[in-house]
């Protein structure tokens, strides 16, 4: 079985989590949590759903706000402020975020390719609109990506003629075509029939080989001791138990990562 | 703004409410024939019934209200047969042009809205009723029907809406509802602002009224909707 | 926001594209007109404005030394749009009445002709005698008297087709309340409706109900009844101003008299009428 | 009879042609405006602003809850005195005359709008979520992400609801009629009242309202099917 090197604690941090706290109303999601990913780290956080993980992903690129806590990416901490009622956090400097969310790389449960923009548009726009890369460059680059997740006979085809891992292969495809320091994937593989699975996460791998720093938030826990460097478990909101894979997976300290593991694990390889 | 006159002149636009009423109820209810006969010919699978029925449609939705109300009202009235006819002591009278218009400019619409109705009923729910050992006529009275009224409650709520509001195009052929006498006193009184404000006040308050009355009756033919609350 | 700010520009520029008149000086005057009453004022098959009215307003501009626009307007809307500055006069066959004059002021009158009623030849009401061929509603004769008591007994019962907000429309609710009045939004659609049967009589101008009767002549139409004149009919046909504008009543008032005294109101009046309907 | 409808000197054929022209200038106006309306309308629907929020609903309950005859009188007799009453705040005394065409725009535009109001609100709700966050991941700001991905999905959504409403606002522009604008619908009355001849002049009205009626179904129904290039399966 294929297994992450573990990365150096010396390497430099990628994206730096500290004490986060998110509410939505009265519940609170995330009730304080820290997290480092070093440059090559892959990272992937399981837990039960309503733990938090999504959020947390949600949280780093500022898709969700978190209401107290720093975010720091690639040295850059994330302004944020209090708006006047003192409840609600926004972020202080609305370009920071835009310039940081084109370092990392995003892809989503249910893909959110732009329906009316062909998978080639779809991949080239950010980087022509946002980074200013101009359209023939991005073009190349995109062809070649889409041959990397083997998908470039679709170039031409809009996403509804797609498979759904056709679509979430274009959904990475877009991501990278931003040349992220960080990937983050959202249960990427979940809105998936089973037999589809498969070419997603062989395209993942790939990237984790290719020594990319990832964070992913999955359910496929066989995949997950496959490629983390890392492993962190979430409970209601706090960190139950990180540390390297066969660590967490397979004797982990937390009953409640085992009992979880129990239910989670028994079909898995 | 004169208020003293808006006063004033509330009674005498009072007044053209109930012609206003018998105009929107008269046409609805005849409507409501017309389309119900309409969707049925249209779905009938009848070609002839079928061209007929959706050529009428056509006309009917594809042309201005008011052209409808005047070639009624001036166009028929010019030819000697139709003065001749049995018809006439009907169409003499501008209240039964304007009914017959608007009549059969709401049949248009709503055989519309009820026909994408009867098509919105899942095919599972008539195979159902045969199973069941319906028969073809029982299964639309007993469970297409009834879902399909449900179904185009919002759709037609618009529609009654619409017809308080075409309602005052009958003003153009010498009716004196609300519109014909808001324009009435303003030949008297030049107060055009506080006329039409006043008459517009009357137009929003009845089609708020109508809105409540459609809301209500939704909630009450679904109570399927309201049981898991 | 930013599309908030841009609809309200546009709706903004719009209003300025319109344009503003500053018509102050009087160089240039539009006067409105209602297309629908011949032959004071007519719509050609090519959509031009023709009639009485048409030629005088031109012949008076001339002598005011003004430039003239004469534009269409629906009757029922002539007073209101004159208020809100759409244009600076009406000559629309439209009399002087106190009524009017409460809200508008007028020039003195350039015409007048009375009122007459129009019905089917065939119509019982044919055969009606009043024993008075005009009636001037100012002098309270016995003979007057008894021509209208006549005209409310013979209409009993009877629909009688008038334009909306005229002075026949006034007549008919002011001196005979017991007869059916339907009111239309032309004098034209009145006469279609008499046509086909809907009214049995219409009541307008003398010669606009001529002319409307003119061209239902195939169904032998005429007129009937007095000619009634002045009282709720009014003093004659004059120009309709705005309140504030005096100095332009000074002017049409200096212009129709000169146009009055040299015959060019009489020749203009022959030319369309066939008759003169100058104030002597 | 028929000469009547002729191009000559006595008929009205020429008359007919240049009201439709004007029917289709009106229409097209009324439809851009409403059009700018219906944004402003949505856009306010939407923001957090409840000033905005109630603005917009009563404007759009206003308008659709009153006939539109009354609106476009409304703005006819009272449109230029309200724009000489703002004028004369700023100190312009004259008399500002808005001409029977801007009325009629603006009138039949306004009535558009408030339908156009609800569509665009429904089409950009329509839009799901996360195409908008994907929009977010990938650093694309709130102006870009409005044109790249909003405004063309709404686009998509919006097109049924506002090909109704262009259908809606062509047979409205017949009301305007009143305002002695010469299209289709006052050329029809003029010449039914001058000729006596209302049957065939309102049929030729009728005639050529369903021809603008079909051609412009047509028209919809092409723009629907390139606009959801990326929705059906091909």
């Amino acid at each position: 079985m294929h297994r992450h090197p573990p990365v150096s604690d010396t390497a430099p941090a990628a994206v730096v989590v500290e004490d986060l706290h998110k509410r939505f109303g009265e519940l609170e999601v995330l009730k304080g949590v820290s997290l480092t990913a070093r440059v090559g780290d892959v990272i992937t956080m399981i837990g039960s759903s309503g733990s938090g993980k999504s959020t947390l992903l949600r949280c780093i690129n500022m898709l969700e706000i978190p209401d107290e806590g720093r975010v720091t990416i690639g040295g850059e901490t994330i302004g944020l402020k209090k708006i006047r009622n003192g409840r609600s956090t926004v972020p202080a400097d609305a370009r920071q975020v835009e310039r940081i969310r084109t370092r990392l790389g995003m892809v989503f449960q249910s893909f959110n390719l732009w329906t009316h923009m062909t998978i080639l548009e779809n991949v080239i726009e950010a980087p022509v609109h946002v980074l200013g890369v101009p359209r023939a460059e991005a073009v190349d680059r995109a062809r070649m990506l889409l041959d990397k997740v083997g998908i470039l006979a679709k170039a031409d085809s809009y996403p509804v003629q797609l498979s759904g891992g056709q679509q979430q292969r274009a959904a990475i495809a877009r991501a990278l075509a931003m040349q992220p320091k960080v990937m983050l994937f959202d249960e990427p593989t979940s809105a998936l029939d089973p037999e589809l699975v498969g070419e997603v996460l062989r395209v993942i791998r790939q990237l984790a080989d290719e020594g990319n720093t990832m964070i992913l938030v999955t359910h496929e826990m066989g995949f997950a001791r496959e490629v983390a460097s890392k492993v962190v478990f979430l409970h209601q909101g706090r960190i139950e138990e990180e540390g390297a894979p066969d660590k967490v997976l397979t004797n982990p300290d937390s009953d409640r990562v085992r009992q979880f593991l129990a239910r989670h694990l028994s079909g898995a390889a | 703004m004169d208020w003293e006159l808006m006063w004033d002149s509330l009674p005498r636009l009072l007044g053209a409410l109930p012609l206003t009423l018998t105009l929107v109820f008269a046409s609805l209810l005849f409507g409501a024939g017309v389309a119900f006969a309409t969707a049925l010919l249209r779905l009938s699978g009848n070609r002839v019934a079928e061209t007929l029925t959706a050529g009428y449609v056509f006309v009917f939705r594809g042309t201005p209200l008011l052209v409808q109300i005047f070639l009624i009202y001036y166009g028929l009235g010019q030819f000697e047969a139709v003065r001749d006819s049995i018809l006439w002591p009907m169409l003499r009278e501008p209240m039964w042009c304007a009914i017959l218009a608007l009549t059969l400019n709401t049949g248009a619409y709503t055989s519309e809205i009820l026909r994408g109705a009867i098509l919105s009923v899942p095919a599972g729910q008539v195979e159902a009723a045969r199973a069941c050992g319906m028969s073809r006529v029982l299964a639309f009275r007993r469970i297409v029907l009834p879902m399909a009224i449900r179904q185009m409650l919002p759709a037609y709520g618009n529609e009654m809406i619409l017809m308080v509001k075409a309602s005052s195009l009958a003003s153009t052929i010498t009716m004196l509802e609300i519109t014909g006498v808001s324009r009435k006193i303003i030949s008297q009184t030049y107060a055009v602002f506080e006329i039409f404000i006043l008459a517009g006040a009357i137009y929003l308050l009845l089609n708020f009224l109508a809105s409540r009355f459609i809301k209500h009756t939704e909630w009450r033919l679904t109570p399927y909707l309201r049981a898991r609350a | 926001m930013k599309k908030i700010v841009a609809a309200l520009a546009l709706g903004a520029l719009m209003a300025v594209a319109g344009g503003s008149a500053d018509a102050k000086d009087w160089k240039k005057i539009r006067i409105a007109t209602e297309g629908a009453y011949a032959p004071w004022n007519a719509t050609d098959p090519s959509g031009k404005l023709v009639g009485f009215e048409i030629d005088l307003a031109q012949d008076l501009c001339k002598r005011m030394g003004a430039e003239c626009e004469v534009v269409a307007q629906d009757w029922d809307g002539i007073i209101p749009a004159l208020q809100q500055g759409k244009y600076d006069a009406i000559m629309a066959a439209m009399s002087i009445t106190a009524e009017r004059k409460k809200v508008i002021e007028f020039s003195n009158a350039y015409g007048t002709e009375p009122s007459m009623f129009g019905i089917p030849k065939a119509s019982p009401l044919a055969a009606a005698k009043f024993g008075a061929e005009r009636v001037d509603l100012t002098k309270d004769t016995p003979e007057n008297k008894a021509a209208v008591a006549k005209l409310g007994e013979v209409l009993k019962g009877k629909t009688v087709g008038v334009q909306t907000s005229t002075i026949q429309a006034n007549f008919m609710e002011k001196l005979l309340p017991s007869v059916a009045v339907r009111t239309y939004d032309k004098l034209d659609n009145a006469g279609i409706d008499m046509a086909a049967g809907r009214v049995d009589a219409i009541f307008g101008d003398r010669s606009a109900v001529s002319a409307v009767l003119e061209a239902d002549a195939a169904k032998g139409m005429v007129l009937f009844g007095p000619a009634f004149s002045r009282g709720v009919l009014g003093d004659g046909v004059g120009v309709g101003l705005r309140k504030a504008d005096k100095d332009l009543k000074d002017k049409f008032n200096k212009a129709i008299a000169d146009a009055t005294k040299d015959g060019t109101v009489t020749k203009l009046s022959t030319k369309h009428f066939g008759y003169d309907i100058a104030i002597k | 009879m028929l000469e009547l409808l002729s191009f000559g000197p006595n008929g009205w054929g020429g008359q007919l042609l240049s009201g439709l022209a004007m029917t289709i200038a009106v229409s097209v106006s009324s439809f851009t405006l409403g059009i700018l309306f219906g944004s402003a309308g949505a856009a306010a629907k939407l923001s957090h602003s409840l000033i905005l929020n109630g603005i917009a609903e009563v404007y759009t309950t206003i308008v659709r809850g009153v006939p539109e005859l009354l609106v476009i009188y409304l703005l006819f007799f009272g449109g230029s005195g309200a724009i000489m009453a703002v004028a004369g705040i700023f100190g312009y005394e004259g008399y500002i005359e808005i001409d029977a065409f801007s009325i009629g725009v603006a009138a039949v535009g306004l009535i558009s709008g408030a339908y156009s109001t609800e569509v665009i609100r429904g089409a950009v709700q329509a839009v799901p979520v996360g195409q908008i966050e994907a929009a977010r991941a990938c650093g694309m700001s709130r102006w870009l992400i409005l044109r790249r991905v909003l405004v063309p999905q709404t686009l998509r959504y919006a097109l049924p609801g506002l090909g109704n409403v262009w259908q809606l606002t062509l047979k409205d522009t017949a009301l305007i009629s009143v305002t002695a604008l010469a299209e289709i619908m006052r050329v029809a009355h003029v010449a039914s009242g001058s000729t006596r001849q209302p049957f065939l002049f309102y049929s030729t009205a009728a005639v050529l309202y369903l021809l603008l009626t079909t051609v412009s179904t047509a028209a919809f129904e092409r723009a629907e099917r390139r606009a959801n290039r990326g929705v059906r399966r091909a």
